[in-house]
């Protein structure tokens, strides 16, 4: 009862303030984010409304995307903050997602959003060279894909398992790609060369790090912002070696839940998530490269501004009707054969 | 004095309906009610939807088609990974109740409360020490190697064996649960008569105690293999992604529902064809106690080097089964990070108990857990028992069906039942009495006690099969009506069964993640769904510190159920 | 304190017949005894009696109602299981109280009589051991006790004593016999000690493979038995094939291929047996219907073989190829060796006429 | 064929004393009984033999070979226990053949022993049938012929035949006692049955309270019985407390407050017992003793109680505030009423003097 009180109060006290800032009720977030980030930025969305009352989830983009699915008669989360493009993307043809055209819908370059807009790219994602900082330095490392093939990394990569992952199978595709779309013999050549100095495919993200850290193997490939975030906030000593000819570039996406009962503060939550304001701000401490291509370089932190952000030449559209096909010939044909 | 009688016949609409032939169909209603409501309701369109499509058989077709074998190499994969997993557990669970049962000695009681500890580790974090341990990067292959002085390490757990080494460690309780509770309730006459006809302990065994366990290996057999089946996280951590659920995953996570439909239908066809093989096995014969009288129970351990053997090896053996707790253990101690290239640990640090005592969030979701956990377990109680002594006493048509649909959501992966659910319980519907459940409390537990349905009801009818059917009939004969009869006479004497399914469901209930997951909100988080999230943050030593709050947590229910268990389940002969 | 009627009663196990078209009237406050071979059926009668098998085809009624599928516990009969079926996580006391507690009798009463029915079966010391630290006897006398001590309206009991010593058995027969007759408990009696049977029982009923073979006091039974069943199977007998030669005011005299002459009685005919000149009939002979020395039906023989049992000693004596066996109180005095000659006779009302 | 020599063996559970300083000697090929009340100690006697008890202090010898904690199975035993313990997962033919495959015969002969048996204890059309279908004689039938068919060194049964009834009982002591004299097998028998313990026993033992009270045959147990206790455990006895009022020649005077007065022969002096004028004696009387008629020791009292048994008639007399059990053989004749006067005689030679 309070609560009404208090927003009752806050309604005559400011009778000129717009009717956003007095929005209220609640939000249901599903979260694939890292849960201090999610925190630090509710935090702030509280302070710009704070009769919202804001609940989120954390989850992995497969588990939001299960969740959502069943939830489709009777939704319960009304924002999905974080998810792979192939999970976006199979959720926006289910009609699971909510087709919005947000203020600042036409700052993001439209290979990062849904042609709908039914999700829109948050941050980029590229995807790099890993590498175990005890075991060698950036310059040592393999400095191309290419490189990867050599026989001197034999067993000394470790990949998180690629068929149950988003990031590794878009990886894995734009290698296949990057030989050429129209025969995949050569990807797939090249891919088993990568079989052979593959040590071993591991269950999950947390594994992989885990093995690496403990120099099972020393290099692997995976996403750059977390990569970042474990060298700069952990005692893993990890570091990257961004691939010279390019890396493919994901997206990590948001949407919001069709028929949400709560649609309207989604639509806030957005737009707040969106503010040019909290994507520095993100990009500082979090290490996010954000979709937004009207961002002032300057407002950017170090760490970006000496980041090439080269990326492959690909063309998702190609890599989304073939994704399937071609990584389970990989995983019947391939993996574990190149031995 | 008096002399008292019985209540006495009434010649009622009541007595008449009690008397007739059909009556028991009206007992058993009541749980064909609620596999309805909770197993065929949500279930069916599982199924239904594997038949979607023009063509009604697209998706089976394609299943069993030789042009793309990932499917049916899945199938074989589960399905031997499940036999040998099946085996091992029963080796392992099998040799540790006979220890722990048949010998006395000092500390026994402390070892058979450790030796279940094992079911306690929580599904994320536990199956991580195993790589701790026998990984590449492992304390014992790293022991080896350095005793040894070896290029390499010497082994490492990869592949198949891995998988069942984890299973073995993680699933043998089923089977020392159960076997420890029939056991008990053996009669020792049988194995003197044995040897008095001057058989062997070895033939003793095989001949006798092992066929006279059927009941409760079986009930063992089809949980661990429905659990291995569905198993996924093992798999995926050795590298054997072949197997029904990653391809049920990848179907979702395709979109192919049609074909995750399929791919489930099938899995849960395989278990049930198991179970139906073992129904048919175990009913070609009896397994109830039918001595005269109630015989001694053998006093004496015969030789003294074998019990020293027994202490030994029970000692040994228990050491063995809790070591990925104690790596655990050893973990949460561990500075993150620190660990890298050393057999042990270099850095020991209490952070991450001191990250979650200071935080207050810590201790919501074990209270959650609890919660939940024990709702959803006195659900499984009462359906259970209630379901096993109709299944065992009572006589009607439909018992296959029963075992059936109780069988189900055990066999199904544990994200095809969530799923089954949520889409089920998110709009209102009779059976959740007009309420939407998904995003309520009622929906974890309710998803508990579904998919640990089979738990209770298996290890008590393992149980009542061996209660010899006389001594409810000695207690009917005077005057004690059948609910009487059954808390007086029939549960104490199938305690330790009802106790063995209780403590599974319950620890269960407390670790479920998968389906967890999926269905939690804010205010419900159980406790594997916190040790998530902080493994998801990375935060891998506070998760495993978490890991370990829960095995406490676990240790304490086990201590209480033995102190309750302790002299009352002594026997069901 | 019922009658029990059982009519036209049935029940088979799958294709197994364990009792057949039985009819039975048990007098209210009677007590009546199941007797036959092993495996005949008593047991599946008294526990269709007590409500745990539902006859195949028939019905049972205790008085004049109709319990054919009434509950156990709504019958108010005490049972003794042939196999105790005794509560195994009880003690003894807890074992014995267990239906007095049901009929919710104060701490007090239930307390005295359990003590008191334990002092009856010799158990007085045993109140607080478990079940499993008991004799087999000892485990015996407690399901008896349980089952007396709540005082039934219906008592049945299957064997209750076959593993007691003769001397607790008799006492507890006694007893038994003293609570039914005082409480007129109507009493199902299941023994294969004939001995008891007889000297417990008001009508006896033989059964053989599940059918009734004769229903009667133990006098009738004993001495007039309806057929060569019920002869040899109450007691010993030699029965022997004979041809009827003729029959003469009330003496019959019969002969067969051996020389055999005897002479009986017209009034030891069995019920409704008829005979004339040539016809076949079987003679029953018990063997305690010999005397010693010369008389009527003069038989002088060889002995083949001598049992002592105590009270007697048995000779089996060898009469023109046919074998008798005879029953000879023995006193401690010199006992006769195999192959001495022995004389003994069998006087007429001693010799029995059997049709089947 | 072997021998059991038990030497000084004592059993305790907990506080519990079961067996005491039992001290005996079984000779090879011998059939030996023992006898005892119920809760006496012959389960557990029986049990240490076998091996599954161990003595709590004493050692068991087989011949000269020490077996106190032998394995059972190393033993060579045939057991039949007092419950049975039949296999409940198995056929019964499977639980018979049970130790025959043990013995790695081959089918063939497994199964012709096996028939053989079945036919022999009267099972012949249940051999597959499952032990819970079986009746309780059926059941301990199975239990039996799995000891037997083994052919062991030493037979140990325990109640073998309690459920059995007196027919199918009497063929089977006859088959066990054939088995056992053909093939030699020491035999160690536990019975509740006196005149089956009587009838097939070389020696028979009698406890009670796990102590031995007299070892000896069949005959001297019930003729000359070492102690009251004997006396009156084996068979019925009128026990009288008297005093000696001459002893003359061989001839005893026993007289008692009531007026009674007998006289007996002191060759029947119990063992032992020395007595001289004024002593207190013991006098123990079988019923069977009495003889119709007066003559030596004349008894004449008023019948206050008749027992008809079948073979014979019990009268309980009052003479002289003196109730006595006599046992007359019943032939079918009219029998006394309660209340009639009768006149019996005790020979000399029937009365026997006890000690303690
Ligand atoms: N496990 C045990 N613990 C304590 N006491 C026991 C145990 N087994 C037997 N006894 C006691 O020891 C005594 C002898 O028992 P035992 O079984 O040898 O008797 P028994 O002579 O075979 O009697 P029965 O004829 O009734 O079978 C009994 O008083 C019994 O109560
Ligand atoms: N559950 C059953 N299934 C099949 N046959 C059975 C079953 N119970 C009993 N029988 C058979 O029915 C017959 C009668 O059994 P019942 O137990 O009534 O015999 P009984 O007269 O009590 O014999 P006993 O004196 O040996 O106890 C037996 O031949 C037995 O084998
Ligand atoms: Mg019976
Ligand atoms: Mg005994």
């Amino acid at each position: 009862e309070e609560t009404t009180n208090e927003s009752t109060q806050g309604d005559s006290g400011t009778t000129e303030g717009t009717t956003e800032e007095n929005a209220s009720g609640k939000l249901v977030i599903y979260t694939g984010r890292d849960e201090n980030m999610v925190q630090g930025v509710i935090e702030k969305f509280n302070e710009r409304y704070p009769d919202i009352e804001v609940e989120y989830m954390t989850m992995g983009a497969q588990q939001i995307l299960e969740r959502v699915r069943g939830e489709k008669a009777n939704p319960q989360g009304d924002f999905w903050w974080g998810g792979t493009q192939a999970a976006m993307m199979v959720a926006a043809n289910e009609d699971l997602l909510l087709q919005w055209d947000p203020s600042f819908i036409d700052a993001i370059d439209p290979l990062h959003k849904d042609e709908q807009n039914r999700w829109v790219g948050e941050m980029l994602l590229p995807e790099v060279i890993m590498i175990n900082s005890d075991v060698m330095s950036p310059e040592e490392g393999p400095q191309d894909w290419d490189d990867l093939l050599d026989p001197k990394w034999k067993d000394e990569i470790l990949i998180r398992g690629v068929l149950a992952s988003g990031t590794m199978r878009t990886i894995y595709s734009s290698m296949i790609f990057r030989q050429g779309a129209d025969d995949p013999s050569k990807g797939y050549e090249w891919l088993k060369q990568l079989d052979a100095n593959t040590k071993e495919y591991t269950q999950d993200p947390n594994a992989l790090y885990l093995k690496l850290a403990r120099q099972e193997g020393s290099i692997s490939l995976w996403n750059l912002q977390d990569i970042l975030l474990k060298k700069h906030t952990t005692d893993y000593t990890f570091d990257f070696i961004y691939p010279e000819s390019g890396a493919p570039i994901l997206v990590d996406a948001v949407g919001i839940v069709n028929n949400a009962k709560n649609e309207e503060n989604a639509k806030l939550f957005m737009e707040f998530l969106f503010d040019q304001e909290t994507m520095i701000e993100l990009s500082k401490e979090y290490y996010q490269i954000p979709t937004r291509t009207d961002i002032a370089a300057d407002a950017m932190p170090d760490w970006y501004k000496e980041l090439d952000l080269k990326s492959l030449e690909i063309d998702w559209q190609v890599m989304a009707d073939k994704e399937a096909e071609w990584m389970e010939y990989w995983d019947t044909n391939i993996k574990g054969k190149g031995k | 004095m008096s002399k008292k009688s019985v209540d006495t016949y009434e010649a009622s609409w009541w007595s008449r309906l009690t008397q007739s032939r059909y009556f028991v169909y009206i007992l058993i209603s009541p749980l064909f009610l609620i596999l309805f409501a909770y197993v065929i309701y949500p279930f069916y369109s599982t199924f239904i939807q594997s038949f979607a499509g023009d063509n009604q058989l697209a998706n089976y077709q394609k299943f069993f088609s030789l042009e793309s074998t990932a499917n049916l190499e899945a199938l074989w994969n589960s399905f031997y990974i499940s036999i040998i997993s099946v085996i091992c557990c029963a080796v392992v669970g099998v040799m540790m109740a006979f220890l722990l049962e048949r010998y006395d000695f000092p500390g026994r009681r402390l070892l058979s409360i450790l030796v279940l500890v094992p079911m306690a580790l929580p599904p994320l974090v536990g199956v991580l020490s195993f790589t701790f341990l026998y990984g590449e990067s492992g304390i014992f292959p790293r022991l080896f190697q350095q005793m040894f002085q070896l290029e390499d390490v010497p082994f490492a757990l990869k592949g198949i064996w891995g998988v069942i080494v984890v299973h073995t460690f993680t699933m043998y309780t089923y089977f020392y649960l159960t076997a420890s509770a029939a056991i008990k309730g053996l009669d020792p006459s049988l194995e003197e008569a044995a040897t008095s006809l001057g058989a062997s302990r070895i033939r003793v065994w095989r001949k006798i105690i092992l066929p006279m366990l059927t009941p409760s290996l079986i009930a063992s057999s089809l949980l661990v293999f429905m659990v291995s089946m569905a198993s996924y996280t093992a798999p995926l951590m050795f590298g054997v992604e072949r197997t029904m659920t990653m391809q049920i995953y990848l179907s979702r996570t395709n979109g192919n529902l049609d074909m995750a439909a399929t791919q489930s239908t099938i899995l849960s066809f395989v278990s049930i064809t198991f179970l139906l093989i073992m129904r048919w096995y175990q009913n070609r014969r009896n397994y109830q106690n039918l001595s005269k009288g109630i015989s001694v129970h053998r006093s004496e351990v015969s030789s003294k080097p074998l019990k020293y053997l027994a202490v030994t090896l029970s000692f040994i053996g228990t050491l063995i089964l809790i070591l990925p707790i104690l790596v655990l253990i050893l973990i949460s101690f561990s500075k993150d990070g620190a660990w890298t290239i050393q057999i042990l640990p270099t850095e020991y640090t209490l952070d991450h108990y001191k990250a979650l005592f200071t935080d207050e969030r810590t201790w919501r979701p074990i209270w959650n857990s609890l919660q939940m956990g024990f709702i959803a377990t006195v659900g499984n109680i009462i359906f259970g028992v209630a379901a096993a002594y109709a299944m065992v006493r009572l006589s009607f048509k439909g018992k296959t069906a029963l075992d059936i649909l109780i069988t189900i959501p055990w066999a199904l992966p544990g994200t095809v039942v969530a799923v089954n659910l949520i889409a089920a319980f998110s709009t209102e519907s009779v059976f959740t009495f007009n309420q939407v459940l998904i995003g309520s409390f009622w929906i974890l537990p309710l998803a508990y006690f579904i998919r640990h349905l089979p738990l209770v009801f298996r290890s008590t009818s393992a149980s009542l099969m061996q209660l010899d059917q006389s001594v409810e009939e000695a207690s009917r004969s005077l005057g004690a009506s059948w609910w009487y009869t059954f808390r007086r006479i029939v549960i104490p004497l199938t305690l330790s069964g009802v106790l063995a399914g209780t403590l599974l469901a319950f620890v269960q209930s407390i670790g479920e993640f998968v389906a967890s997951i999926l269905i939690y909100n804010t205010s419900t988080i159980p406790l594997s769904v916190a040790i998530f999230q902080k493994l998801y943050a990375f935060k891998f030593g506070t998760a495993c510190a978490y890991g370990v709050l829960q095995i406490i947590l676990i240790l304490i229910v086990l201590i209480i159920s033995e102190r309750l268990s302790k002299g009352s389940a002594g026997s069901a002969i | 304190m019922k009658a029990v009627h059982i009519n036209d009663v049935s029940k088979k196990f799958g294709d197994i017949v364990s009792v057949k078209d039985l009819e039975l009237d048990i007098k209210s406050g009677e007590f009546f005894t199941f007797l036959g071979p092993s495996g005949c059926g008593k047991t599946t009668t008294l526990r269709m009696i007590a409500g745990f098998y539902y006859p195949s085809k028939g019905k049972i009624y205790f008085d004049n109602q109709d319990v054919t599928t009434l509950q156990p516990n709504k019958r108010n009969i005490g049972m003794v299981f042939q196999n105790y079926a005794l509560f195994p996580h009880m003690t003894v006391n807890e074992n014995i109280a267990f239906g007095l507690e049901i009929r919710k009798y104060d701490k007090k009463t239930i307390k005295e009589k359990v003590d008191r029915i334990r002092e009856l079966v010799h158990l007085g010391p045993y109140g607080t051991r478990k079940i499993n630290e008991l004799s087999g006897g000892q485990q015996q006398r407690v399901a008896l006790a349980r089952a007396l001590v709540i005082e039934p309206d219906i008592l049945l009991l299957d064997e209750p004593l076959s593993n007691l010593d003769a001397k607790l058995r008799e006492e507890t027969r006694i007893e038994i016999k003293r609570i039914q007759s005082e409480l007129g408990v109507t009493t199902i009696y299941v023994t294969h000690d004939q001995t008891e049977a007889m000297a417990m029982s008001d009508r006896i009923m033989v059964m053989e493979h599940g059918v009734v073979k004769q229903i009667g006091t133990p006098q009738e039974i004993y001495h007039r038995p309806n057929n060569r069943f019920v002869a040899t199977f109450i007691g010993e007998t030699n029965l022997l094939t004979m041809k009827v030669q003729s029959i003469e005011d009330n003496i019959i005299t019969v002969t067969n291929d051996n020389g055999l002459v005897l002479q009986g009685l017209t009034e030891n005919l069995a019920p409704g047996l008829q005979v004339s000149n040539g016809d076949e009939v079987f003679i029953s002979i018990r063997p305690e219907a010999f005397e010693n020395g010369p008389g009527e039906n003069t038989v002088t023989g060889i002995v083949e073989l001598i049992e002592f049992t105590g009270v007697s000693v048995n000779y089996f004596i060898k009469w023109n190829d046919t074998t008798l066996k005879a029953m000879i109180i023995s006193r401690g005095t010199a006992i006769l060796q195999a192959g001495d000659m022995i004389e003994l006779h069998i006087p007429k009302q001693n010799i029995y006429f059997l049709g089947e």
